[in-house]
């Protein structure tokens, strides 16, 4: 915890090293091919950071590469996919061959159960996943993470209840923080605000330092205020190549690189994590080897154009 | 106008677009589902209103979009949420008249699985899972599934479910305690149109593409599917629709080829 | 419901006479001095619509005009009062007098409930309560509003479950709202996001219409979407004589005297109601009366300041 | 500085002040509560964390709020938020590190009555009920209350228990399931400093205001009281604390009178 703290800027080095021990939970923020905590996320893997386990709703590239570097534990989410870029190919290899384990839910349980962890509650009642195997074959697996009772008011009606989920550290990108750990997110912002709430330790990286000057005149605007935030990197770019809304898109190209190589495994996939993550010192020299200024260029301008 | 001036996947697109109304909230992702809703759209459900997973909310949907993440999908919505605002605040909440489904297995239940195939604990195939769509099939009011006919996309029981359909008979959704306790289930195949009967919680045939004969369905088909008393036609689209289609709403061709 | 318009501008007397009937349950929007909905309430006072339930957090002067008009049956809340200002007097007489149903609840737990009805959940556990006689009495006099249960993970703990709050009907103010029905809170949103969501129907008056333009523009600043809105009600200072934040402070000469009128009750009051508001045709001619234009922009300008 | 250079209540402001440390996270309405937590602020508390019931967050509070609605509480604010942002999101998460609590009754568990006097099914007073004030005691970490001291506000038993002090013993919160099982709890009055003995779960004397005697605080009591081995008394504000306290915290003298 640095929660007591009137800056608390620093390296993403520093940040995961401070924050991301081995064996803890993980909250993954962004979803998808949006947002996702890339800078982190490359961090953890450069430091060797495992025995993870990641929790999210739509667990994507990020949580792919701490599988893929053999980091993870277990995963405790809705999806594992990138959407229209595929499967994430380590993860489903992993399943397939019994070195992760994994506990499935949907979307909104998953949100239900950091909405839990939130407001300081034990479990989230849910109406989701009744009458599926999400339910029945992993509690008659030996689950323990649902219950079913009935609405006591209502006796014959059944209700999940479902156990919080808080993570010991989730890893988000933002538009913007201040050095004191005030958060702006704009467009989408996935299970965010409650998986932050949940946990106990968050960096978050983020692509723009603002004044907390800007952030009292606007107050509106601030999506999680810095008393549940421990570490501000600055990085721009750090989601790439995810995108960031109203900074740039995702990059097609190298996603669908990446995602070469995750279904190939092997050689494919550690020359991957060898060029792109152990090879750099950090994530600007990652970008400069994966992306270019006219590339950058362009991504951003395709953003521009859906303001 | 003759069945080679549209695709079938034009006419699956066209066909699932009639069962979104005027002012319908619709949940949708991306891919064909969302190219249906926005065809709906512009077609005759002016006043349509999408709510995106991510949570954004009557959006202008721009361009074609490659994820829920896309600001393709957020472009001018009266407001961005978070995913507990679109899948609590509408969807569980009751606020959502039609979500569209996509998935590897649907049973005879109209159940879904987009988890595994084979056994949970070892797997042969794994899928990406729920996301959204458990929670789209337990609450929506009507459920929209526009898939490939294929007989392993058929089985009689889902190796998995993942989603509910009517879980195991009439009134097996309202005993399981969800609160859609009997919605409109659709599903829209190259080869047919089935919908659950609600005497029995089963699918059924509620009309056959052009040119496509009930014992073809049946024989791509792993369970016993049987015909509505009213069993017709799929209603080929119009001129006017299947330039709407190509011009307005997939003008790129990402998401639907046009004819050979 | 008139969820299904593209225009839902009317008259408050066409919104309540549409929205509000005899027997509902009837959210009320803001708190204390702070954003109540005073030109909604005098109307319903004007139609004489009664045997309401009203339900919030805080309720205040405009659940206490309400009651003082005889039109309530019953309260849950967590407190009646306008702070500083003083009990709500006429609730408090009733509730002493034994002619008004009341069932306590602290702000938090009150909220929850809205909070189970705003995600479609039959109830929502609580940590709050527990050791308490807003508890152990309530339960004891036959209220079927609370369960303790053991946390299933926890077998020796208990957790409160509350039962989903559902109005039939909320009243709101807010700063801005377009035609569609998206609505604009600045400020403190107290209980409001999530009781209008848990509502079958919500009327919103408004200091200002603005444009959907202007809602698309900034989709990250609107508190409610069109989808949950039947009614939107143009009536500049429809908070009067409680505040609107950026707009203006309330009136504390007018609340001072509403509350020497309901502190003595009988006639006193009976003549605050008639001139205040069953002699007004509308709330415009109620505001004309009540507070001149010189007091009115002392009232902005102080709000100004502070801004 | 002789005593009659500040008066009781500044005096109770002031000790109050000293329950609160730097990078605190203080739950707070309007009142004196405000006016010493604003104190401590000013004084030794640079970096606490207002959170306002209403949802503001470290607001930089001007002038003198009569509400948690005023404006004056929200001013430049890092976040503006909703009741549940504030109470369930900071206080029942457990951030709180101190919250303010008024109320009519306070027995010897350091229970706090703020509904009814009387009966609850036929009341003889009936006050405005919890509000926030149950949320606060059950979860802050720690629970200050200032009030007047006569002995109908110190009864043995609260006649209805609105905010849960150590309910009826040492392990009385742990055994009702609350989260924050063992909070201190320090009652400021014009007599006595008293704090909850977590041997006994009872509030105890823990310092005397200057010239107050134990025995005209017991006399003032409703229940049995003991007094810490080590009760001393309160130390009196300095004379540049009550400076600041009278022209930068109330200069307006709206909440605390000037000796006369």
């Amino acid at each position: 915890m640095n929660r007591k703290s009137s800056n608390k800027v620093m390296s993403a080095a520093e940040a995961v090293e401070r924050f991301v021990h081995d064996g803890a939970t993980v909250g993954m923020g962004g979803q998808s091919i949006g947002r996702c905590a890339m800078a982190l996320t490359h961090e953890i893997v450069r430091q060797g950071i495992g025995d993870l386990t990641l929790v999210g709703c739509n667990l994507s590239m990020s949580m792919d590469l701490l599988v893929g570097a053999g980091l993870a534990r277990r995963t405790e989410c809705g999806t594992g996919n990138l959407e229209r870029f595929g499967t994430a190919f380590r993860w489903r290899r992993a399943i397939e061959a019994g070195t992760l384990e994994v506990e499935d839910y949907s979307h909104l349980a998953m949100a239900s159960r950091f909405l839990a962890g939130a407001l300081g509650l034990p479990f989230m009642p849910s109406k989701s996943l009744l009458g599926t195997d999400i339910l029945h074959k992993q509690m008659e697996g030996g689950s323990d993470s649902f219950r079913v009772i009935d609405n006591p008011w209502n006796p014959d009606e059944p209700v999940v209840l479902l156990p919080a989920c808080r993570p010991d550290v989730s890893i988000v990108h933002a538009q913007k923080a201040d050095e004191l750990g005030n958060v702006v997110i704009e467009g989408f912002t996935t299970q965010e605000p409650e998986m932050v709430r949940a946990s106990s330790s968050v960096i978050v990286s983020c692509e723009e330092l603002i004044s907390s000057e800007e952030i009292r005149r606007y107050p509106d605007r601030t999506t999680v205020p810095y008393i549940f935030v421990d570490a501000v990197v600055v990085q721009p770019w750090g989601s790439y190549p995810t995108s960031t809304y109203g900074c740039y898109e995702h990059d097609a190209e190298h996603l669908r690189r990446y995602q070469v190589c995750a279904r190939s495994g092997g050689e494919a996939y550690e020359s991957y994590l060898r060029e792109m993550i152990h090879e750099r010192p950090d994530f600007d020299s990652h970008l400069d080897g994966a992306i270019g200024e006219p590339r950058r260029r362009e991504l951003e301008e395709s953003m521009r154009r859906l303001m | 106008m003759t069945t080679d001036d549209y695709t079938l996947e034009e006419l699956m697109v066209v066909e699932a677009s009639r069962h979104v109304s005027d002012w319908d909230t619709v949940m949708v992702g991306t891919g064909l589902p969302m190219v249906a809703s926005l065809f709906a759209l512009k077609n005759h459900a002016p006043n349509m209103c999408y709510v995106v997973e991510t949570g954004g909310i009557a959006p202008q949907i721009v361009g074609t979009p490659s994820s829920v993440t896309d600001a393709r999908v957020m472009h001018r919505a009266v407001r961005h949420g978070s995913l507990l605002d679109a899948l609590g605040g509408v969807l569980q909440r009751g606020l959502a008249d039609v979500a569209f489904l996509g998935g590897a297995q649907i049973d005879r239940f109209a159940n879904v699985n987009s988890t595994v195939i084979g056994d949970y604990d070892s797997p042969k195939v794994r899928f990406p899972g729920s996301g959204g769509a458990n929670d789209l099939a337990s609450h929506a009011k009507k459920i929209l599934i526009i898939t490939r006919h294929e007989k392993r996309r058929f089985p009689e029981r889902c190796d998995f479910i993942t989603s509910p359909g009517y879980v195991d008979g009439p009134d097996g959704r309202r005993k399981a305690g969800l609160p859609s306790a009997y919605p409109e289930i659709v599903v829209i195949t190259d080869l047919v149109v089935m919908a659950v009967d609600r005497a029995t919680g089963c699918l059924r045939i509620e009309r056959l593409m052009p040119g496509v004969t009930v014992e073809q369905v049946r024989n791509s088909t792993g369970f016993d599917l049987p015909a509505a008393a009213a069993a017709g036609t799929v209603e080929p689209p119009t001129e006017a629709e299947v330039r709407l289609l190509r011009e307005e709403v997939d003008p790129g061709g990402e998401y639907l080829k046009a004819p050979e």
